[in-house]
């Protein structure tokens, strides 16, 4: 096929072929192109299907507002359902199907729905589908989705990569027309910081689909010589193919630019980036919308709105038709005839609304006064069209213009409403607007050009920006319009929502029963639902549902614009933050050396734990923890802590700070000494805790779990700040700093005493159980040692600075290899502190009391701190609470499950029935048989009584024995040694 | 949003925590006879106001003071920022 | 007692590339020492400052280079880093000495990873990933900022014209360079 | 009118003529039995068990604007059981329960789809709470199934399992999960209420409560005063407000969640999806569109919008588990005003006035809960004690230190 609609004149670059293919039919373009006007150039008037009805339907606009022109553009991974023909660039090798369709597109299966249409009203699916229950998931749903839907996602991940970015500006403005060009310009001449931001890839707005004039040259000749100005200036950004999608709060504005899109190939460069503008200002320029007026067949191929078919002809030199009529109840409607005549396109009839005289006179074309469309034939294309009075054109194309709607939406972003303005029958930007926010030219009801040209610049005058150069010079078109909004007369099926397929017959039907608010119309009938939003639609059925409600337009109400303005992709939203880099990772200071010596690696929050490291001949995860656990009880085992969150505390009065953060008592810890801390939240639920050593008289280092370490340092500056603001404390995370090892086991000191330069004393006299204090190792290199232990062996923790970390590890397994020192991980450590009966996460889950925990008795009722006086409301002291008590199975060899509950033997399995649950479990290599944490009623004291643990969701139930959570050296004499 | 910091001047409210109403400077006496009823009110009860609330956000990614906000809350205007330190020197906080 | 020796592995030693005409390095032997002002004798701490610098602490959100090569950043009222090249891990106590107990100091030195960016489009790989203005007129030289950059904190500093360098914990060192790589391969 | 097929087939022979209003639009009278103020999902469901139930019939539901205005109208359309504590679990499966009966019920057909809901999980630790969540699920005779990652990847593959920050080690699956066509919720009870006699009054906004001797006579409105033996609020989202005018303080904080949906795209999501190491959960509707969330804003707020970066944050959740739906394009946005409670979990009780009902602090559960809440509403109402599934929803356990708190966040609403 070739470009058969093709005609002279346009902003396209002819002197370039470029190939592209629809539906596989291989067709041509030009540079300048979008799909739609290559389509229509190569005389491709059928483009889709409706929604519902699976109507045959064409090209409607010629932009954003596009409810029909959707395809479905490139292959693969790479498929893009939905796009609108009338933005998306032409370039050489696109290919774009129709969708939503059952075989070929002129012959749509499905279209037998629309001869059920009768049956198929508003809302006919809220009264059916009901019997039998069980069919509506096995057989309505499933068929009602499969029609419904739009285009297709391939399935496979979106091969391209996105960005985001943030701008900021003392001037944002939005649409390049002829008022943001101005206001644009005004504003960068007198020095501001702009950002001019326009959807479209050409700048210029519709000065470039109009022959209208600017200080006598053509309107987009105007545009392009401003738009060089501007890009010229360093105090200027351009952002073309850059639709500003939502005002958010305090002037920062969500903008989506399409890098990539007009490309065959991104070149592995980010398809879009999502900027966040941050603007002092913002002159909102973004045009209007044309509306159409609804009549029977209004649908079919060929009927478009008459700004559209104008910018057709103007902009890309295609004639959407050959035989043009026009249908108007405004003067604009006059334009594109008298456009398409200067063409030498034939416009056999204007047909006004209006009874009056033609406001342009039209040689060669006839003027229907006060007339109106009825019906249109044309199965898959227009043909005929037929008037109220019964006389029939023939046309391939009828040209609509009902009126222009201001593109208010990001006016209403906020808190916004429009106000009606009867002169232009449209809704205009009314109160409340976004703060900075000021709307000029279209947007703001000015629809004439010369109207735009000193609206654009008044609105940056206002806010101080001056430019004493005179205004462009330019007319101001006649812009004359009386309200039609249907034909009355039409019996056919009259069109409002294209793509949802909501006629005006719905929303009486919707008026009739009773859904007359417009969020009932529009949430019963879908009006307004679909991908364009209902920008050409829910002006004109908010005017039918005033009519039946016999109020007016305003009073009726206009329905929220909420962001975006138009679609914007979920991976432009996400950005880069996809796969491994969803969110940044950390890794341990022994990190390479851990993956050198068989570690695997688990996820904790956001750091990456060796878990554990296994060696040649272990069958499987079980015979490595095991060993880890079974070396570190019976010699050493070396683990990386440095996750835990250090907290360095300073200033006089450190002491009594931590005392009121920590339930129990820190008041009397001496330097060189560490303590074990349990820290409540106001509201008396146990939220953390960890050991804190004091170093020096005023200098205390605080430890936390890994995963509280940045919301207890929040706590704690809220403590220091907002609660007791003049105490003498100083907060600063050593988290990432120090390299911290857990040394446990018998032979800790042993190996210890190896690494830990001589002037220190590690005996147990000097070094005893809980002490602290700064050492050097290596041969002075700085360290400290706490004398502290999680796995209930003897223990040291060792840190020094992160950089020393890798080598430290390796330094201590070297050290420890005569004892056969073993590293271990979180699993290893996992099952220790099972064994020891120490809460961890699954424990300290935000629920639990230190009641709960069986460490009730830490919380200090003698002095002031955090969640002591709500700790004691009664129902979380009460006698049956749950406490946490240890379990293991009454036969040796059964396991046990975490999540299970326990019931008293013989009782049923309810919830009334329901005594706690098991929040940890391991198989104790120490012990030889499982063991188990878990919450009990009473639990303390039902040592010994023999319950179930059940895991219906396993399906299984063990009988367990109550006993100490004290697993191993219950006395702690280990620790001391 | 963005929060005008006293100190460092606008910030994305992104670097910010949000706690909750101001109110909760206000801790109550441990001691006062009431006190468990004056802690229930304290943790639990809010004016969840429809307009000007005054609010604590926590400046974690930045200099990381605690701030008193007053903010609406129907418009989001933020009409007053102030350290929440000096605040609670103000409501007669000290050591 | 056998001997062993502990060798320094920071986690980005060696990256030094050059992308969209940025150079983009990790210089590894930068110390920071935290410098807090007690509450109350906030006059004493200035003093014993500019006593050892020759320079007072700046005003929030500003640094100073001084005399002896330290970079004295002001985050915070009550709070300063002082950032210098110095390899050996003893930056506190020097600085301690130096200033005589009239401030708390805190070894800072490994808790973060440097990465300068020199460039006259290093700004703009920056707006990537950087919500702060970092025009000339918003952020000069010597200007420094805390801020939240691809859910990482990060302390950035405009040392010159076309020239930043930014602080960022080094646990997460490989996504910190991987943020700023990546804006960098994005704009080229 | 009772709809039926056949009834479809009559009107569409008969130029869909016939078709009736779906509710009345009465004027108020001055004294009813029970008025209800707020025409939500929650309290046109009390208002029809009211009649249905407890065969009450001088009811009128108070509605500021119109019905179904609130949250019922804009939320992500969830329904599950899939709790885990005592004071929780069984009312949802309650509510569950009236779910896959409401239609045949009320004869409207809501779309009520049990296409399963799946809450994935990615640690141990998570696994862990799973179980114990989906045992706690199993003893409150709801169903509960647990899938490895395997079975998802069989069931799921368009998940992100072998590029994922943070793996996908399982799930836990509520078969009888799904998803319900929200609006015609509202509609359906509205029509059942109405039907039954009672009235349902748009664009009547309460404006204070007529209150003396610690008793609630009646409301104030813009439509002159109503006196009531009862008087019952159900106005989630602006609960507070409300509460001000008879002098009550509650513990609760306003926040907005915002929502999202897609264009419309072929069936690509089969049930619900939840992410369990970001903020992201989706499913697909009827008409195609990828209906999704994450979390709320976080701020107090009465504003019913949100901001950019809560947007951005469910998108890279989303892109995190399913990066196919990277080129599906967000269509709108909303956001609804959340009672958000102290400990997550909502309130059907008394007020210490005399005659003065609360329903409310929802959170961002309410739309699950609505038959439910609308039953034991009514039974509170009617009998004056409360529903045995709602014995602990009362506003003084914090009081008393009885908490309901599912996510283990205490007392700051936000993090609920």
């Amino acid at each position: 096929m070739s470009q058969v609609n093709r005609i002279t004149g346009g902003r396209i670059d002819r002197s370039t072929q470029i190939a592209f293919t629809f539906n596989g039919k291989v067709m041509h373009g030009h540079p300048g192109d979008t799909l739609a006007s290559a389509l229509l150039a190569n005389g491709q008037r059928l483009v889709g299907r409706s929604f519902k009805y699976h109507r045959p339907r064409g090209i409607f606009t010629a932009g954003s507002e596009e409810p029909n022109a959707l395809v479905e553009l490139r292959r693969g991974a790479a498929q893009e359902p939905n796009t609108r023909a009338t933005t998306a660039e032409l370039f050489d090798g696109l290919d774009a199907r129709s969708q939503n369709h059952r075989g070929p597109l002129g012959f749509d299966f499905m279209a037998v729905t629309d001869l059920l249409s009768p049956f198929l009203a508003a809302g006919f699916y809220y009264k059916t589908f009901m019997w039998p229950r069980a069919f509506w998931e096995k057989l309505y749903e499933p068929a009602i989705r499969d029609a419904a839907g739009l285009g297709r996602l391939s399935g496979q991940d979106d091969p391209d990569i996105y960005d985001k970015g943030y701008l900021h500006c003392d001037l944002l403005v939005i649409g390049s027309g002829p008022a943001g060009l101005m206001a644009a310009r005004t504003a960068a001449r007198a020095g501001a910081r702009v950002i001019l931001a326009d959807e479209d890839f050409a700048l210029g707005g519709r000065l470039n689909a109009e022959t209208l004039a600017v200080d006598g040259r053509a309107g987009a000749d105007w545009a392009a010589e401003t738009v060089a100005e501007l890009a010229a200036m360093s105090n200027v950004r351009l952002l073309g193919r850059t639709t500003v999608y939502g005002a958010y709060d305090h002037g920062v504005y969500g903008a989506l630019e399409r890098c990539t899109d007009h490309l065959a190939d991104s070149g592995g460069k980010p398809r879009q980036v999502l900027w966040r503008i941050y603007a002092k200002r913002a002159v909102l320029a973004a045009g209007a919308t044309e509306r159409p007026i609804a009549f029977g067949n209004n649908d079919r191929p060929g009927v478009m709105l008459a700004g559209a078919v104008r910018a057709y002809a103007n902009r890309w030199g295609v004639a959407p038709g050959r035989r043009v009529a026009i249908f108007s109840n405004n003067d604009d409607g006059w334009r594109t005839a008298a456009d398409l005549m200067a063409r030498g396109i034939e416009v056999p009839a204007v047909i006004d609304s209006r009874d009056r005289a033609a406001p342009l006179d039209l040689p060669g074309t006839r003027h229907v006064r006060a007339g109106a469309v009825a019906d249109t034939q044309g199965r898959k294309g227009l043909r005929r069209i037929t008037l109220t009075d019964g006389q029939m054109i023939d046309v391939d194309c009828l040209a609509v213009s009902g009126g222009w709607n201001p593109n208010v939406h990001l006016t209403c972003h906020q808190r916004g409403r429009p106000a009606w303005r009867d002169d232009l029958s449209a809704f205009v930007p009314g109160g409340d607007l976004p703060p900075g926010m000021v709307v000029a030219g279209a947007a703001n009801g000015a629809l004439t050009l010369g109207a735009a040209l000193r609206e654009g610049r008044a609105a940056v005058e206002a806010m101080g920006y001056a430019d004493k150069t005179p205004l462009p010079e330019a007319e101001d078109e006649p812009r004359d319009c009386a309200p039609m909004w249907h034909v009355k007369d039409s019996r056919a099926r009259a069109w409002l929502d294209l793509q949802n397929d909501v006629t005006v017959k719905d929303v009486k039907q919707a008026h009739q029963e009773g859904f007359r608010a417009v969020e009932h119309l529009k949430r019963y009938t879908t009006l307004g639902m679909a991908t364009d939003q209902g920008k050409t639609a829910n002006i004109p059925a908010l005017a039918i549902m005033a009519e039946c409600t016999g109020k007016t337009i305003p009073e009726t109400g206009t329905t929220m614009f909420r962001p975006p303005y138009t679609p914007v992709p979920i991976g432009a939203l996400a950005g880069r933050a996809r796969g491994r880099h969803f969110r940044p990772y950390r890794l341990t200071p022994s990190h390479d050396w851990a993956k050198a010596n068989g570690a695997t690696f688990v996820e904790v929050g956001n750091w990456l734990r060796a878990q554990w490291f296994a060696r040649p001949g272990e069958a499987g995860w079980r015979d490595s923890v095991d060993r880890e656990v079974r070396t570190t009880r019976t010699s050493v085992g070396i683990c990386d802590v440095t996750t835990l969150g250090k907290i360095d505390i300073q200033g006089r009065d450190a002491a009594e700070f931590l005392n009121r953060v920590y339930c129990n008592g820190f008041a009397t810890l001496a330097v060189g000494k560490v303590r074990y801390g349990l820290m409540l939240r106001e509201d008396g639920v146990a939220y953390d805790d960890g050991t804190t050593a004091r170093l020096a008289e005023h200098h205390y280092v605080m430890t936390t779990t890994t995963a509280n370490a940045v919301t207890v340092f929040r706590r704690l500056e809220f403590a220091r700040q907002c609660l007791w603001p003049d105490l003498d404390v100083h907060l600063i995370s050593t988290t990432d700093g120090w390299a911290q090892f857990a040394v446990a086991g018998p032979k800790s000191r042993d190996l210890l005493r190896k690494v830990v330069d001589a002037d220190q004393d590690l005996s147990n006299e000097a070094f005893p159980f809980m002490a602290c204090g700064a050492v050097t190792v290596c041969g002075g290199t700085p360290a400290r040692l706490f004398r502290i232990s999680f796995s209930g062996e003897m223990a040291y923790e060792i840190a020094v600075p992160a950089r020393y970390g890798n080598a430290m590890m390796g330094v201590l397994m070297e050290a420890g290899k005569e004892f056969d020192a073993c590293p271990y991980g979180t699993e290893a450590l996992g099952v220790m502190r099972i064994e020891k009966g120490h809460a961890a996460g699954n424990e300290l889950d935000g629920r639990n009391t230190a009641h709960n925990l069986g460490m009730g008795r830490m919380v200090s009722q003698k002095k002031d701190c955090i969640g002591n006086v709500l700790s004691q409301r009664p129902e979380m002291i009460r006698e049956d609470a749950v406490q946490l008590v240890g379990f293991r199975p009454v036969d040796p060899e059964a396991r046990l499950i975490a999540g299970a509950h326990f019931l008293d033997t013989g009782a049923e399995a309810t919830m009334d029935n329901d005594q706690g649950w098991m929040s940890s479990v391991a198989h104790s290599p120490t012990l030889g048989h499982a063991i188990g944490l878990g919450f009990l009623a009473r639990g303390a004291a039902r040592m010994g009584e023999i319950l179930r643990a059940v895991s219906p969701v396993h399906g299984t139930e063990t009988e367990v024995v109550v006993v100490s959570p004290h697993f191993v050296d219950p006395e702690g004499e280990r620790l001391r040694g | 949003m963005i929060i005008a910091h006293p100190l460092l001047g606008p910030r994305d409210a992104s670097e910010f925590v949000y706690l909750g109403d101001a109110a909760l400077i206000d801790r109550p006496d441990w001691q006062a006879p009431d006190a468990a009823e004056r802690f229930h009110a304290y943790g639990y009860l809010r004016d969840n106001p429809a307009g000007a609330h005054r609010e604590l956000w926590y400046h974690e990614q930045g200099d990381r003071s605690w701030l008193v906000v007053t903010r609406d809350t129907v418009t989001h205007e933020i009409s007053r920022v102030e350290l929440a330190r000096d605040a609670a020197r103000a409501r007669g906080r000290g050591r | 007692m056998a001997d062993f020796t502990l060798t320094s592995w920071p986690p980005l030693a060696g990256t030094d590339m050059t992308l969209a005409g940025v150079r983009l390095w990790a210089p590894t032997d930068l110390a920071v020492v935290s410098l807090a002002l007690p509450l109350g004798r906030e006059d004493a701490a200035m003093a014993a400052i500019k006593a050892a610098h020759g320079t007072a602490l700046p005003e929030i959100g500003k640094s100073v280079v001084t005399a002896d090569g330290v970079r004295l950043i002001r985050l915070a009222p009550d709070l300063a880093f002082a950032v210098f090249t110095h390899a050996t891990p003893d930056a506190e106590r020097v600085v301690a000495e130096r200033l005589g107990g009239a401030v708390y100091t805190t070894e800072q030195t490994d808790v973060w990873v440097a990465l300068g960016l020199s460039g006259p489009d290093a700004r703009r790989a920056l707006e990537r990933i950087c919500m702060l203005d970092l025009h000339s007129d918003a952020f000069a030289v010597d200007d420094a900022a805390r801020t939240v950059m691809e859910h990482l904190g990060v302390l950035i500093l405009r040392t010159g014209a076309d020239d930043y360098l930014l602080l960022s914990a080094s646990s997460s060192a490989m996504s910190f360079l991987h943020a700023l790589e990546t804006s960098l391969r994005n704009i080229a | 009118m009772r709809y039926s097929a056949l009834k479809i087939l009559r009107e569409g022979l008969t130029g869909n003529k016939g078709w009736k209003p779906v509710w009345r639009e009465p004027e108020p009278k001055s004294e009813y039995d029970i008025v209800i103020i707020g025409a939500g999902g929650h309290g046109l469901a009390t208002a029809y068990y009211l009649a249905r139930e407890f065969g009450m019939r001088n009811i009128a539901v108070l509605e500021k604007g119109w019905l179904g205005s609130g949250n019922i109208g804009r939320n992500t359309t969830i329904i599950r059981s899939n709790y885990m504590l005592p004071g929780n679990e069984p009312f949802y499966e309650m509510s569950l329960k009236l779910w896959e009966g409401l239609e045949q019920d009320f004869n409207y057909n809501a779309m009520v789809s049990q296409r399963s809901i799946l809450n994935l999980f990615h640690s141990d630790g998570q696994r862990d709470a799973f179980v114990r969540r989906a045992n706690a699920m199993k003893l409150a005779g709801a169903d509960a199934e647990l899938a490895d990652a395997d079975q998802l990847r069989a069931e799921l593959p368009f998940l992100d399992f072998d590029n994922a920050r943070f793996p996908i080690k399982g799930g836990l699956y509520q078969r009888r999960g799904g998803t319900v066509r929200h609006d015609a919720v509202a509609w359906g009870y509205a029509r059942g209420a109405d039907a039954r006699g009672v009235d349902i009054i748009q664009n009547c906004e309460v404006t204070g409560f007529d209150i003396s001797d610690g008793r609630c006579h009646g409301v104030e409105t813009t439509r002159g005063p109503i006196r009531a033996a009862k008087v019952a609020v159900c106005v989630a989202g602006s609960s507070s407000r409300v509460m001000e005018k008879a002098g009550l303080r509650l513990p609760i904080e306003s926040h907005v969640l915002q929502a999202f949906v897609t264009e419309g795209l072929k069936p690509v999501i089969p049930g619900v999806i939840t992410f369990g190491a970001g903020h992201f959960y989706v499913s697909q509707s009827d008409k195609g569109g990828l209906v999704f969330g994450g979390d709320i804003d976080g701020y107090n707020s009465y504003a019913q919008r949100g901001n950019l970066p809560v947007v951005e944050d469910v998108a890279e959740g989303g892109m995190a588990i399913m990066p196919m739906i990277g080129r599906a394009r967000l269509l709108r946005s909303w956001g609804g005003i959340m009672d958000m409670s102290m400990d997550g979990s909502p309130f059907i009780d008394r007020t210490p006035v005399d005659g003065l009902y609360f329903n409310g602090g929802w959170c961002y559960g309410g739309f699950k809960a609505t038959p439910a809440s609308g039953f034991c509403y009514a039974h509170l109402i009617a009998r004056d004690e409360p529903h045995p599934v709602a014995t602990q929803m009362r506003l003084d356990r914090f009081a008393r230190g009885n908490l309901i708190d599912e996510k283990g966040m205490g007392n700051q609403p936000n993090l609920h």
